[in-house]
């Protein structure tokens, strides 16, 4: 190779330092670690800025973690999932000078529905709004009458997903007094692999769901989408997939002609909004809540499902949107309580 | 001159090495000038030298000192540090290396920790009104219970029906890991109320592991509960007849029945202890260092590197001590270099294996360095030429 | 085929295992070596046999010198070894273990027929009757001696060593074994055979070769005296027979009556046994290995699980107690198998001076050891004993078997006795150290303790007991004096009751 | 139990018939009682005997739940009764009696469970779930019957996997076959076992310490080159070719077994043959009957002239290659990438399955199918709609495999050498 000219090439052109640590699943999880990270990115690349992460292991990692950015000179900090709001709360309140932003919990250890400390804002997604429509298209899209979902361990920010598309599937069945069926989560117990690893366990639980005959499958949890994918190609049949988090057919080619469409929950955007409004001095710890008047949450468009999806049926989708941001329809969910 | 000192500097050594080449490769200034090497070498060796140096120094901020810290107090904070996360691989390193002794490998640590936090925590928080230290103790000693009950359980099938202890503590594992995940899912049990995730409500200060050293540092008292831990561990197995019981049964348990030692009750008692000593880990994780309300991997995998640590150690108690530091300060520094350099984690998990690798293989290690054995036996080749020689 | 060691040396550390051995045997001779325990025969056999490597020296077949890399280039070279301690993998039927190492068949595959064939014509050629598919671990000891035999000869080896064979052969088995011997021999074998017993020695031996310390020390005549041999072997005069007055009955008393013992399988091994043995005398249990001796020490000890009847020491009644009680009412224990069941290998001698007190005084107090009481005592054990070591701290299995036996009898015998039992007190032990524990047991006797010991030695019987119990298939044939003749005490063995010989018939 | 015998001197027999048969049996049929009368459930429950794209198709069976599940229960009771009867009369319960009651109580018990659901529970797919969640789990416990019963403790089972499932995923991923990856998962397999051997065999470090450490190890290399390479190139290198059900004719037609068993992936049908060889080779052949003497009595097998080294490298070398299958399942068969510690702790349930095996490599099969049924049971279940938190349905296969360990397998004795360096002379 040549070798670059002596000067450094692209310094930092701020001194603003954010970071961020992850929770167990590491930035590699294919889901909020991943998405979050990007949002970091770019509100890096936007303003000029390096950044500086730690990924955790384990939930005693936590406090450590966050300490060891506080020690590297860090201006914001980013701290992903539930399981890191203690941490976040612990090192916000002994560093007021820094600001964390909070992804996926709204740092009330304390149950006074306000934020701990007056440097964290809390990003929160209810993804259930979004799930709600994927569960509308998707019993209207299915011809067996039966969809499935599963998920990867049971905790809240999993079954916001699974709840939204029950409800969906409920409402569809309701207005069209249709009989969709959902398998996979009853509204109490379900289908779950017991982790967020594509590994065979979660193949094996897909591969259980599909054999119940759904043509619709809507695995929750990082990359288990994957196991997934591979159990409907084993299985040989026609069924199409729903993605989380992220529009799949973007981030995941490989998965372009399966991918009916994807649940959108935007934490790169408002996390790198978040970063931004911090660099620019803006930091506001009020509560984000993504939902689908702000487009915090939403539905990929179809791509390759366009004209196999009945265009009637879209329209529904499209004005079943706008009866939840309006209030006509209501969605329950944990955040909505 | 091959002491073992020698041959444990030479595995660290060693594996320091492999770290480098590791460190190394994952930097991009080091591949990038790698590409060039021919055109301008110098700048490989500048790279080499700033990532791999960089990230040494940068494990050596976060567990030893910080010289870039304000003032000698928070200078010296990462050692705290490291004697923090040392803290429950020491408790969990000696209930594995205790049932070692006794001729049982425990690879139930996790699961006895689980419920060992489990049961400290639900002490901690759900009894109230109880005055500071007498809380702590008694949720110190709900862990200490919870642990040996559940290594108990598997003393007890192996003794009453020879159930291997290897398969029984592995499924009692995952069995602590569902049970523990349903309770701290389930309101009323081990959920924090008016929370929906899976984690407890915080530890009362009353139960709290106090601060060893203040507010500044997180350095708690169960660092001292490990080291009295220790010391107790050395008694029971060399100055007490409970010990010598549990050495003969590992080594010989036929000659131990026939000098009159029960040897299925002592199987027991040996998994109570040790699980008593892993429940110590357990309730230092939920009292000192995860006070903030814990989730269902608040054994961090500390049952496994306990195993590594124990065997680190030779089973022995102030060998445990001393891994369990070693292993701590690769913890605590491990994150700086995450934090100060980007170097990935998963460096320290393969420089701790090859350190243990080359220790417990002495003769590789001498064979690399050189060094002599002290006590080969001569070959008889080597002997006629030192014969020669004198003569 | 002519076998000759030259200057054999070898080293184990500063050890000098063997120290420039000089060795012929001729073809169609026995050639005995002698030596007390730990003097180097069974190194200088395995460095013969490509085991070990020698330090120095060479190995001579037919005045070719041999270079072995292992036990391999040995037995292809025409040398078969039976071991001192059986080399058969105790789950393998003996056809197995016959084969292993050069196994019939083609292509891997085994060929278990042709093995099973082999097994019984070598078995039809010396008079055993072993069923090739029978698993060692179910055998007799003496039949596997057999097998160990049959392996040897199977490769049709010139030239055999025997590494003391008859240290757990009954006297019959003994006797077949030196038929062998000789039925080899005439046919040209040359035979390298290792044993403490000098009646042996003088039956079969064409030639005797004593070490001492890892040196030859002379030759000896196969004519020469017990004694003679004894002192050669031992470098100072060993007294043969054991002395002993008339018992003086204590008041100590233990007595079993209709004692059952079913072992694992649910085989009756004890089958109603009934005897008593007062204090101040020896009751000496005889039989052949296997007739239920070994459980029914056990159960006196209270090591088998099944036992039905009465055990009462002065008294007191012991079935149904745990080993620690049976222990802590004075009952003192020499198991058969001292490796296994009476030493922890990798303890101190120190340690297993105290193993079976090591839950009450003197050695522990409030739970905690007493070290000075335990070293104090395990040197004085070690003195008295005559325990050959370098110190109190090192480990036991470090030790020979005969230093080993002698570190369990302290240990039993320096204890408060109420009742002392004994299994096959001198299995393997060299003449100077059988003397001792001779010793060691009359005095134990004198005190005014029963004592029972178990021997399938006749001799050893015949010289410590008063009575002697004779057991066949777990049940007892009959109870005689000690002065009972040879040949009827055989008799018993096989299970036909003394007649009329006053002996008090079970 | 004093007698006299006929012949005086015979050695007399003595068999007590233990209670642990009849015992567990009635506990079982109690506290399945117990759940019929806590908790009844109303409804039927569907059972398919077929998959749709079967050549038979077998009509869907609907069994009204209750019925069949008491009934199962008084079938169960009988048993149970007979073996008290016949325990009392001195006699052992059959083997055959034990897996009635076994299947009865699974019928039962999956009557009630899925009672009233809309799903159906369909039994091939419930077989087929088993065989192949069994499949690591076999090929990792034939790696430890061969090293084993050499008498070298394999730990490392879970590594030699692991390493196995990532280079079969980058290897497949290069040349676009599945079967480069087999090969190179077998290479890995070997490599591991490799240095196990070079530690234990070479330099006699406990091989505890070695085979632990080697986990540890394996799982710090692949995630970091899973971070630093596979990650970033994930579309060339870690997007594996899996293998393709090979459907077997004639025999895939047979009613449920049929397509559980001839309708799957080649490494299945290759496990078939493993077994069935590493079997023979261990009892039949010079080299297992040389391996199994190294592995009770090293020195006996050495007077011989067998070499103990050589023996046990190269049991250690082909345990590995067998690892190194099951290894290869991951990212050949199951799923298409590998994923950060994707073996999650399957080295370790092998190695349950091998003791729970006896060391024996038919037995461990079995074991592992056992694992590998419990585990995909609480999988269709939970998708059928069971009321059981899903936490205790995870549970369900270490449960299961506590108890069979405890309560049926009881004491298992390893190879005699196991464990120990040998040391020549
Ligand atoms: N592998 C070894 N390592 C160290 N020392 C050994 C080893 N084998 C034997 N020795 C020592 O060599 C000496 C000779 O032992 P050897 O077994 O040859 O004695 P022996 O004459 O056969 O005794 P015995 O009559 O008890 O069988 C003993 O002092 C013994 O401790
Ligand atoms: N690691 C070792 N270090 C030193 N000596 C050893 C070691 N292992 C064995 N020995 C010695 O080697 C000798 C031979 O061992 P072996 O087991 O054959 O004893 P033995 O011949 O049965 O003794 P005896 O005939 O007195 O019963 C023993 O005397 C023992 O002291
Ligand atoms: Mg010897
Ligand atoms: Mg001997």
């Amino acid at each position: 190779g040549t070798a670059p000219e002596e000067s450094g090439g692209n310094e930092a052109t701020t001194d603003f330092l954010p970071c961020m640590v992850s929770d167990a699943g590491g930035f590699n999880d294919k889901s909020f670690n991943q998405l979050s990270f990007e949002g970091l990115q770019s509100a890096a690349a936007a303003i000029g800025a390096e950044t500086k992460e730690v990924e955790s292991n384990t939930e005693s990692d936590y406090q450590g973690n966050v300490q060891s950015l506080v020690d590297e000179g860090c201006d914001a900090i980013v701290t992903v999932g539930f399981a890191l709001s203690a941490a976040t709360i612990e090192s916000a309140t002994a560093n007021p000078d820094i600001d964390y932003i909070l992804i996926d919990d709204p740092a009330d250890g304390d149950g006074d529905g306000q934020a701990d400390a007056e440097n964290i804002k809390p990003l929160l997604y209810n993804t259930a709004e979004a799930a709600f429509l994927a569960g509308y298209l998707s019993a209207g899209y299915s011809e067996t009458g039966k969809v499935g979902t599963f998920g990867g361990m049971e905790f809240p920010t999993v079954t916001i997903f699974m709840d939204g598309f029950r409800q969906g599937v409920d409402y569809y069945n309701e207005v069209k007094d249709a009989d969709v069926e959902v398998v996979g989560w009853n509204g109490d117990t379900g289908s779950f692999t017991g982790g967020f690893e594509a590994d065979a366990t979660a193949k094996n639980t897909a591969t259980n769901v599909i054999d119940q005959g759904v043509d619709v499958l809507l695995p929750v949890g990082g990359p288990i989408y994957q196991s997934a994918i591979n159990a409907i190609e084993d299985s040989g049949k026609d069924i199409a997939l729903i993605g989380v988090d992220a529009d799949l057919y973007e981030t995941d080619p490989s998965t372009q002609d399966i991918v009916l469409t994807s649940i959108l929950k935007g934490m790169d955007v408002s996390t790198s909004e978040a970063v931004q409004q911090a660099a620019d001095g803006k930091f506001d710890p009020t509560p984000y809540i993504g939902t689908l008047e702000n487009d915090g949450v939403g539905l990929a468009p179809l791509h390759n499902f366009e004209d196999k999806v009945d265009p009637t049926l879209m329209a529904e989708v499209e004005s079943l949107r706008e009866s939840i941001i309006g209030g006509e329809v209501e969605v329950k969910s944990y955040l909505s309580e | 001159m091959s002491h073992p000192w020698t041959v444990a500097a030479g595995a660290i050594l060693l594996a320091v090495l492999v770290g480098s080449v590791m460190i190394a490769f994952t930097d991009e200034r080091v591949t990038s000038a790698a590409g060039y090497f021919f055109a301008r070498p110098g700048d490989l060796f500048t790279a080499l030298g700033d990532s791999i140096g960089g990230a040494y120094s940068a494990l050596f901020r976060g567990a030893v000192f910080n010289p870039r810290a304000d003032g000698f107090a928070a200078q010296i904070r990462p050692l705290t540090e490291t004697f923090n996360y040392a803290t429950p691989l020491i408790a969990a390193g000696l209930g594995v290396a205790l049932a070692f002794r006794a001729g049982l490998l425990n690879i139930g640590g996790q699961g006895q920790m689980l419920i060992a936090a489990s049961a400290a925590g639900w002490v901690g928080f759900g009894v109230t009104g109880l005055p500071f230290g007498v809380h702590t103790l008694l949720a110190v000693a709900a862990g200490i219970a919870g642990g040996a009950v559940w290594a108990g359980i598997a003393g007890l099938l192996k003794a009453r029906t020879g159930a291997h202890e290897v398969i029984v503590t592995i499924m009692l594992n995952w069995i602590a890991f569902y049970l523990v995940a349903y309770l701290l899912a389930t309101p009323g049990l081990l959920q924090a109320p008016g929370s929906s995730n899976p984690k407890a409500p915080p530890t009362p200060a009353s139960a709290q592991l106090p601060g060893l050293l203040g507010e500044r540092y997180n350095l708690h008292w169960g660092f001292v509960l490990a080291l009295a831990a220790v010391v107790f561990v050395w008694w029971l197995l060399n100055r007490s007849s409970q010990g010598f019981a549990f050495r003969a049964v590992g080594e010989n348990p036929r000659a131990a029945r026939v000098a009159g030692i029960d040897v299925p009750w002592t199987t027991v008692k040996v998994m109570l202890v040790a699980g008593g000593l892993v429940g110590i880990a357990g309730a230092s994780q939920v009292l000192g260092q995860v006070t903030t309300g814990f989730g269902g991997d608040i054994d961090a995998g500390i049952g496994f590197d306990a195993i590594t640590v124990a065997l680190l150690g030779g089973s022995n108690p102030w060998g445990v001590l001393a891994a369990g530091i070693l292993f701590g300060a690769f913890k605590a520094g491990g994150t700086a270099m995450q934090a100060s350099e980007g170097v990935p984690n998963d460096i320290v998990l393969v420089v701790q294996s090859l350190i243990v690798l080359f220790i417990a293989a002495p003769p590789l290690v001498r064979a690399i360095f050189r060094l002599p054995d002290p006590d080969r036996r001569r070959t008889p080749r080597e002997a006629r030429k030192a014969r020669k020689e004198a003569a | 085929m002519r076998l000759e060691l030259r200057g054999i040396t070898k080293r184990f550390g500063a050890l000098v295992a063997n120290d420039h051995i000089d060795l012929t045997v001729e073809p169609g001779e026995i050639h005995c070596l002698l030596g007390e325990n730990g003097a180097g025969k069974s190194t200088l056999m395995n460095v013969l046999y490509g085991l070990y490597e020698a330090d120095e020296g060479e190995i001579l077949l037919d005045d070719e010198v041999q270079h072995f890399a292992g036990p391999g280039d040995a037995m292809a070279a025409g040398i078969g070894m039976v071991h001192q301690h059986f080399m058969l993998v105790p789950v393998f039927s003996v056809a197995e273990n016959v084969m292993l190492g050069h196994e019939p068949g083609s292509g891997g595959v085994l060929d278990v027929e042709s093995a099973r064939r082999q097994v019984r014509e070598i078995s039809e050629r010396f008079g055993f009757h072993l069923d090739p598919d029978a698993l060692i671990e179910d055998l007799p000891v003496g039949v596997q001696q057999r097998v160990e035999i049959i392996k040897a000869l199977s490769r049709n080896a010139d030239v055999l060593v025997f590494d003391e064979p008859t240290a757990v052969l009954t006297p019959q088995e003994t006797d077949e074994l030196m038929a062998i011997m000789r039925q080899l021999r005439d046919s040209g074998a040359s035979i390298v055979f290792i044993t403490h017993k000098l009646r042996e020695v003088r039956e079969v031996a064409d030639r005797i070769t004593v070490v001492r310390h890892g040196k030859v020390v002379g030759e000896a005549s196969p004519t020469a005296s017990d004694a003679d041999l004894a002192s050669l072997m031992v470098g100072r005069a060993v007294e043969l027979t054991v002395h002993k007055d008339e018992p003086r009955y204590s008041t100590g008393l233990l007595r079993v009556s209709g004692l059952q013992v079913v072992d694992d399988a649910g085989a009756v091994v004890v089958d109603d046994v009934s005897f008593e043995v007062r204090g101040g005398e020896v009751l000496a249990v005889a039989g052949v290995q296997g007739n239920g001796q070994t459980e029914l020490t056990e159960a006196l000890l209270g090591l088998q699980d099944d036992v039905s009847g009465s055990i009462t020491l002065d008294g007191e009644e012991l079935t149904g107690r745990s080993v620690r009680k049976v222990l802590d009412r004075g009952v003192g224990f020499v198991p058969e198998d001292r490796t296994h069941d009476g030493l922890v290998g990798e303890f101190t001698i120190a340690e297993n001076l105290m193993l079976d007190r090591s839950d009450g005084p003197p050695f522990v107090r409030s739970g905690a050891l007493q070290l000075a009481y335990r070293d104090d005592f395990a040197r004085s054990a070690v003195a008295e004993y005559d325990v050959r070591t370098l110190g109190i701290d090192t480990p036991v299995g470090r030790l020979s078997g005969g230093n080993q036996q002698k570190v369990v009898l302290a240990r039993e015998l320096k204890r408060n006795l109420r009742l002392f039992v004994a299994a096959q007190p001198t299995r393997g032990v060299d003449v100077g150290s059988i003397e001792f524990i001779h010793k060691q047991i009359v005095a134990t006797r004198d005190a005014g303790v029963p004592v029972v010991v178990v021997s399938t030695e006749l001799d050893e019987a015949t010289a410590l007991a008063d009575r002697i119990m004779v057991m066949y298939r777990g049940r007892v044939v009959g109870i005689v004096p000690s002065t009972t003749p040879r040949d009827t005490l055989g008799l018993m063995m096989a299970g036909i009751p003394p007649v009329e010989h006053g002996g008090e018939a079970a | 139990m004093p007698g006299t015998p006929s012949d005086g001197v015979e050695k007399r027999q003595v068999t007590q018939v233990g209670w642990k048969a009849a015992g567990g049996l009635i506990v079982i049929a109690a506290l399945f009682a117990l759940l019929l009368v806590a908790a009844p459930r109303d409804g039927a429950t569907k059972f398919a005997l077929s998959r749709g794209s079967d050549a038979l198709q077998i009509p869907l069976l609907e069994i009204p739940a209750m019925p069949l599940a008491w009934s199962c229960l008084v079938l169960m009771a009988l048993i149970a009764a007979i073996s008290v009867a016949r325990t009392l009369a001195n006699r052992t319960t059959s083997i055959w009696a034990i897996a009635a009651f076994g299947a009865l109580f699974l019928v039962g018990f999956l009557a009630w469970a899925g009672a009233g659901s809309s799903g159906t529970l369909s039994i091939v797919s419930l077989l087929s779930g088993s065989l192949l969640g069994a499949v690591p789990l076999i090929y990792g416990s034939l790696s430890g019957v061969i090293g084993e019963r050499s008498g070298v403790i394999n730990i490392a089972i879970e590594g030699q996997m692991l390493a196995a499932a990532f280079t079969a995923a980058i290897a497949g991923s290069v040349t676009g076959s599945p079967f480069a990856g087999l090969f190179a998962a077998v290479l890995a397999g070997m490599l591991v076992a490799l240095v196990l051997a070079l530690f234990t065999v070479t330099h006699r470090v406990n091989q505890i310490i070695v085979g632990v450490v080697l986990n540890v190890l394996v799982l710090g290399l692949t995630s970091f080159f899973y971070t630093q390479v596979l990650v970033p190139n994930a579309a060339t290198l870690n997007t594996a070719p899996r293998f393709g059900s090979w459907t077997i004719p004639l025999l895939s037609d047979i009613p449920v077994i049929g397509p559980v068993l001839f309708d799957q992936a080649p490494l299945i049908y290759l496990m078939y043959l493993v077994v069935a060889g590493v079997s023979f080779a261990l009892y039949r052949t010079r080299w297992g009957l040389r391996l199994r003497a190294v592995g009770e009595h090293p020195k006996a097998a050495d007077t011989v002239g067998v070499n103990v080294e050589r023996t046990r490298y190269l049991a250690l070398l082909i345990g590995g290659a067998c690892a190194g299958l099951g290894g290869a399942f991951y990212t050949t068969v199951a799923i298409d990438k590998f994923g950060l510690n994707m073996t999650a702790g399957a080295g370790f349930i092998a190695l349950a399955a091998m003791i729970f095996g006896k060391w024996d490599p038919v037995r461990a099969a079995l074991a592992g199918l056992l694992f590998g049924f419990a585990s995909n049971l609480q999988n269709v279940l939970s998708v059928v709609g069971s009321p059981v938190p899903s936490q205790f349905m995870l549970m369900v296969p270490y449960v299961v495999t506590l108890f069979a360990v405890a309560g049926l397998v009881g004491r298992s004795r390893p190879p005699a050498a196991n464990g120990q360096p040998y040391v020549k002379g």
